[in-house]
């Protein structure tokens, strides 16, 4: 899936704001919500008379739902792994990028200063599973750096891991920056130079039967447009 | 009652050595809750709750246990009845197989329901194709999510409650000249009364709870599928504050049902 | 339409092997001790335990017949009275009466009216409302009772049906249970192992013993000529099997006896208790029968004493005794005898009061 | 039996008023199944069940929710008593309270967990100074976790069959001497005891099936806190066809465990 | 040691007022008709009821006394046997003999060897390992009964515990109970309506009706001066009360009848059911009562008839007849008379025979 280049935006207000109508059902990885929601209120505000339905879940449960002839217009997956294993997924897009970042509680309490700290047994740590995303990423940055981890928990996905951060359970995880800015009245980020290894990209794609294929690939260029990087990059993604 | 005249009560005094598990356990059920509430943001909670979200999704798990709670009766208690009292072969496997949606992760349970239930399920293609009904992501949809893992809690309760019924009460209405449907309707339902009260009542619990087999099979569409639990998980993901407020609402309003409705069910049956 | 069933059931070690036949418009009493399988032929009958072989039928209607046919209980049109009443905790009196009506198809209202009725029949017009629970046992029994009558139905099944009764009551609901069943025209069969309710309700009475019919015939004939132990006793007779040789009869328990009628062979000696007159020395008198014995239980009946006698074992002089003597005397006569158990005193038997029949 | 027999059946032929929502009710729990089976990648599965994590994961499920299941006996059944028996003053409400974990959703009831016996949680910041114990990520608190998602289930059906017994044998026993500890052993176990086994399968079923909270509260190592629920979630994450297969496992075992064991306690106990 | 009890028990609309005393190895029956409290009695005296007001004692011992004292059932050393068995149905015979033993702290072993004891002497001991679902009616009463004697209470309280025994096993069981409760030195009290385990099995009997007592004293006191209507069914006499003037005696339920001492005011007047004579015509003898009555009821008793009569409403030259009648004839009589239902005749009966006692 990444290797999709970039497809050249074409601005939202030039196309055809007029043509499009209706519903569109955008299924989005969770960790996407935030943004999501506030991208689809503008789509909505942007295109009076148009509706955004957004589901929000775990990419591989919308990978699925999909497959099994869900009704949706517009994939944005949390991995291109997923994306994958969509069959009609069109020619998908990748619209942010994701970085790791060390996630510990308010204050560092347990003193962590660098990647290397995972390797000690005496501390609580917190990583994802491999068959995840973050837990993919997180393996290949700890074989750049040389380190085998020590970890207490393979959570089953950044949030998981997030909540343990954030009372205190572990003392350190290995996240994404954008659920370190989500939660950054409850834990602090350590930025550490490995993370650029391991990018995570995110695809979003119109689908190609979908009900909606205009309304589809206007709300991706609205995610694609401007104003929407602006929203994804306040909440932590960097750009592609 | 005064506190004299339970001082006076029949059975003599509580034995310690069931007083002191039983208060450990509630305390082990309560605790935690305790924990949460405590942690709850208080000060912030009476904006976030009246929000039209928390309203929509709060409505729509009510509806939606209660219906998923009306289809186990509907089903489920017939299904007891075969298993406790009919002589089918193989019972014990099937009464077995009743209790797989139980152990089934529940996400699990939802890809099944879409095997089945999706537009290229194995039923669901037809029930697409002829009837134009499609449950996926619809409130239907988590309706049958919820009844499906609901329902053998249902089973089971009212099994093991006919089991211990007495079945002679059964045989005086076979001779005063009733059949089995309305033996069962008139003489078997009323004796078994307090186990479906207490079947219902997890199954209902179950059901307003469920979250895995509901996001997997009806998705996450607010206002049609988004059920607390499902609104919980969202919220997680932005601010797990709002989680913990939601998940309060959320059993506040069971605490409430359940204590008046069972108090009264089982006031009146008694 | 005669109800003819030949009951072979088998329950764990215990065996019933029974013929039966109502008449319509009969009352046969199944008289028997406890265990001896009279709930179980009921239920049989009732088509709550199939049989394990033999046939139930109402004439031509088979009913039961393994392997072949079984009709459900609630397919016979039948009413059943059980030992433990079995009343629907969860309806009222008045609801239980009607339950019947309803399953057969009545109107609601209408049922719970005939039901009403039904109850004031037995004086339980102020319990209708009340729940089975809060019924004495009686007033549950009575109930009971009108809910298997309620329904009218061909055969009507009893299980001791006035056990529970107090005697005032029983009285009472037992004339109203015969005028029902005089009234009735179908088949009753009464089990029961009160004598007294089996001769003044029935026509006929069926004495099973151990699963088998050891007597049959009506209860005069019955108490006249009782066949076992069991059967005497039920009727307050002294029984005895023996072997009659002219006027003598050499008892089976031991003992002997002298009787009126010259007999020979195997036959059954009875006679009532009263026919027993006791003495503290030994008589001169005309009875032919006179006994050395020893009381061994006294019980005080409402208006007479009946005393249990045994050989007295220091005797030896007389012809022997039986082994067990019932003797029926009045509550002067205790305090005249003063009588203790333990006590000797003779016993004497006019020959003219046994009746003797072949066995 | 032959099927001759059969048809002599004493309460006369099934009513197909109750018999069609029975098997209809049936094919509702047993269908999904069925489309999970199909899909189920048979040629692979012999190489994927007999790899150590699914050992290991078995065995872990089974121990944990073996081990929560006594627990939940130990102090649920308790507890049961208490509601049914006692005259506890709020006793509607702290029954409702006791459906609570139901309602929650599970991994809310994880988090719960946590701030009440995590490291700094309100006790368990306790266990952890005074005696280093400290349950998040151990196999103890997969057993934690698990015991507190399906207790309600064991106290809603003992308690419900304690109300469907009849008293009054309690009452013949106190005659005899027995005190309340005397006859609950003695009498009620053993009167209950159908409604006790029905509890124990929910409670077993549902720690067996449980996720949430355990991945929540013990998190996820494999050998000592990944139970099949987890593993199966995990493995949805990359091909499902092995989450399949895990489930497959995971239903079998249990339901072999079941059918074994319902059938023999319940024959036992007629 | 006396058991003293005051019981005011309210249920519903049911009010329990009754006192009780019962000595050490003394035995009181609590009889009257259904519903009338005895039960309600027995539980609140067991520790089942707490009563709302007064008091229950052993000697100084207190039970029960609102609002401060109420002891437990289980520390109450009583022995109860229940009107439905309670038996334990998961357990065996002999484990539910062996429960209260057992509860009493005595060895496993030893309180079964002691358990089957007891049931062999209720002649049990084939039964021992049964479960009580596989005991016919009469076995289970058995094993209740030996389940409260096993524990030796100070204390036996019986709910009507020969009821569901057959003729044959109760004179056995009845006489087996009569020893126990002789030997026994505690205290017993009997709720029954069966006159005669009352008057054989106790010393003393209380008469309960509608919650309240209406008669008490020794069997033989009460067998021959009933007090009240019940009493007097319950002992097989005809009981009037009326007002006496010299000889004749006006009847409060209408009628009356003359009696061979004068006397003056309120009085009862008694008789038995075989003092009175029917005849078809108007005899011309001695009897001073001659009444024309209408038969209303037949029963066929074991020895005799007892026929129930009614004023003869078309005849009026004759003194007014009491509203019931019962005369106890013989089965030839019966014959002579050709008796039927409706029949008309005369009914006789000696002043001699009457019995008059003041109210
Ligand atoms: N469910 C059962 N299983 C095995 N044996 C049984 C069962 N029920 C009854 N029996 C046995 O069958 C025999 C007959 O029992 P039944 O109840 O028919 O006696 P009964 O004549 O009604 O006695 P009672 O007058 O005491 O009620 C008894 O020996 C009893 O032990
Ligand atoms: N739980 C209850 N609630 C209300 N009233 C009750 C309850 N139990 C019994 N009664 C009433 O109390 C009265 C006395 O009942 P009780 O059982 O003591 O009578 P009893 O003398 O034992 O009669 P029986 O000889 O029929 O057993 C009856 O009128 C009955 O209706
Ligand atoms: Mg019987
Ligand atoms: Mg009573």
């Amino acid at each position: 899936g990444s290797d999709t280049p970039a497809a050249s935006p074409s601005s939202p207000s030039s196309s055809s704001a007029s043509a499009i109508s209706g519903t569109v059902t955008v299924f989005a990885a969770a960790s996407l919500t935030g943004t999501f929601t506030q991208l689809g209120k503008d789509f909505e505000a942007a295109h009076p008379g148009v509706k955004v339905v957004l589901n929000f879940a775990g990419s591989s449960a919308l990978a699925q739902q999909i497959n099994q002839g869900a009704p949706v217009d517009v994939f944005a997956s949390a991995a291109p792994k997923n994306m994958d294993q969509v069959t009609d997924k069109g020619t998908p897009v990748v619209f942010v990028k994701n970085k790791l970042e060390i996630a510990v509680p308010k204050g560092n309490p347990a003193k962590i200063t660098g990647l290397t700290d995972f390797a000690d047994k005496d501390r609580k740590i917190a990583l994802c599973a491999e068959q995840v995303p973050c837990g993919a990423a997180a393996k290949k940055v700890f074989e750049m750096a040389k380190i085998t981890p020590q970890p207490d928990s393979l959570e089953q996905d950044v949030k998981a891991a997030l909540t343990k951060v954030g009372l205190g359970e572990v003392d350190a995880a290995l996240v994404y920056k954008t659920d370190v800015v989500s939660a950054k009245d409850k834990v602090d980020g350590i930025e550490f130079p490995e993370a650029d290894s391991a990018i995570n990209d995110y695809p979003i794609a119109t689908l190609t039967n979908a009900k909606n294929p205009d309304g589809g690939k206007a709300f991706v260029d609205f995610v694609l447009s401007d104003r929407g990087k602006t929203v994804l990059t306040e909440a932590g993604f960097a750009a592609p | 009652m005064s506190d004299r005249r339970r001082q006076r009560r029949i059975g003599g005094r509580l034995p310690l050595v069931l007083l002191l598990p039983a208060l450990l356990g509630l305390a082990f059920l309560l605790v935690p809750l305790i924990g949460l509430l405590a942690q709850a943001p208080w000060s912030t909670l009476p904006s976030r709750l009246f929000s039209e979200e928390v309203g929509q999704a709060l409505r729509l798990s009510l509806v939606c246990a209660s219906s998923a709670t009306v289809i186990c009766l509907l089903l489920g208690v017939p299904l007891a009845w075969l298993l406790a009292r009919a002589e089918v072969p193989g019972r014990g496997l099937i009464r077995a197989l009743v209790t797989v949606p139980l152990v089934l992760p529940p996400v699990v349970g939802g890809v099944a329901l879409l095997l089945v239930l999706g537009r290229r399920g194995l039923i669901g293609q037809h029930l697409d194709t002829w009837f134009g009904i499609s449950l996926p992501f619809t409130t239907a949809g988590v309706i049958v999510a919820e009844a499906f893992v609901a329902m053998p809690f249902l089973v089971i309760s009212v099994e093991g409650a006919l089991r211990a019924a007495d079945p002679r009460y059964e045989e005086a209405a076979a001779t005063l000249g009733a059949g089995r449907w309305l033996t069962f309707r008139r003489v078997t339902l009323p004796s078994i009364a307090p186990g479906i009260v207490a079947g219902a009542v997890l199954c209902w619990a179950r059901a307003l709870g469920e979250f895995g087999a509901t996001i997997t099979f009806a998705g996450n569409l607010p206002g049609r599928t988004t059920t607390m639990p499902l609104a919980v998980y969202l919220a997680l993901e932005t601010d797990p504050d709002v989680a913990v407020v939601l998940s309060v609402v959320l059993l506040a309003v069971s605490v409430v049902v359940l204590a008046c409705l069972r108090e009264r069910w089982i006031s009146g049956l008694r | 339409m005669t109800l003819y069933a030949d009951l072979k059931v088998t329950r764990g070690s215990f065996e019933l092997d029974l013929e039966l036949t109502v008449e319509p418009g009969e009352v046969v009493a199944l008289l028997g001790p406890n265990g001896a399988g009279k709930t179980t032929a009921l239920r049989a009958i009732a088509g709550l335990l199939p049989v394990t072989a033999g046939q139930i039928r109402l004439d031509d209607e088979v009913w039961d017949e393994p392997p072949r046919v079984f009709r459900s209980a609630d397919r016979r049109p039948i009413g059943v009275v059980f030992q433990d009443y079995l009343l629907f905790n969860h309806l009222s009196a008045v609801e239980n009466v009607a339950f019947g009506l309803r399953a057969r198809g009545m109107e609601k209202r209408v049922a719970r009216a005939e039901a009403a009725q039904w109850l004031d029949t037995v004086g339980l017009t102020d319990q209708a409302r009340s729940r089975p629970r809060a019924l004495s046992g009686g007033q549950a029994q009575r109930v009971a009772l009108v809910r298997a009558l309620a329904t009218q139905p061909s055969l009507l099944l009893l299980d001791e049906p006035l056990a529970a009764l107090d005697a005032s009551t029983k009285l009472h609901v037992r004339a109203e249970l015969g005028q029902h069943l005089s009234r009735y025209d179908g088949r009753t069969l009464l089990v029961t192992h009160d004598p007294l309710d089996a001769m003044v309700l029935a026509d006929r009475l069926v004495i099973v013993e151990n699963g088998r019919v050891v007597q049959e015939g009506g209860p005069t004939e019955i108490a006249r000529r009782p066949r076992t132990e069991y059967v005497a006793q039920l009727v307050g007779l002294n029984l005895y099997r023996g072997v009659a040789e002219g006027t003598t009869v050499v008892l089976d328990g031991g003992g002997s006896l002298t009787i009126a009628t010259p007999s020979s062979g195997p036959v059954y000696v009875a006679f009532p208790p009263a026919a027993v007159s006791l003495y503290p020395e030994r008589p001169t008198g005309t009875p032919r029968n006179t006994w050395p014995m020893v009381v061994s239980g006294i019980e005080q009946h409402a208006h007479t004493v009946r005393v249990r006698l045994t050989p007295d074992p220091s005797a030896t002089q007389d012809r022997a005794a039986p082994a067990v003597l019932l003797a029926d005397i009045t509550t002067a006569a205790v305090a005249d005898l003063h009588l203790t158990p333990g006590q000797r005193l003779h016993a004497t038997l006019k020959a003219t009061e046994t009746q003797t029949y072949p066995t």
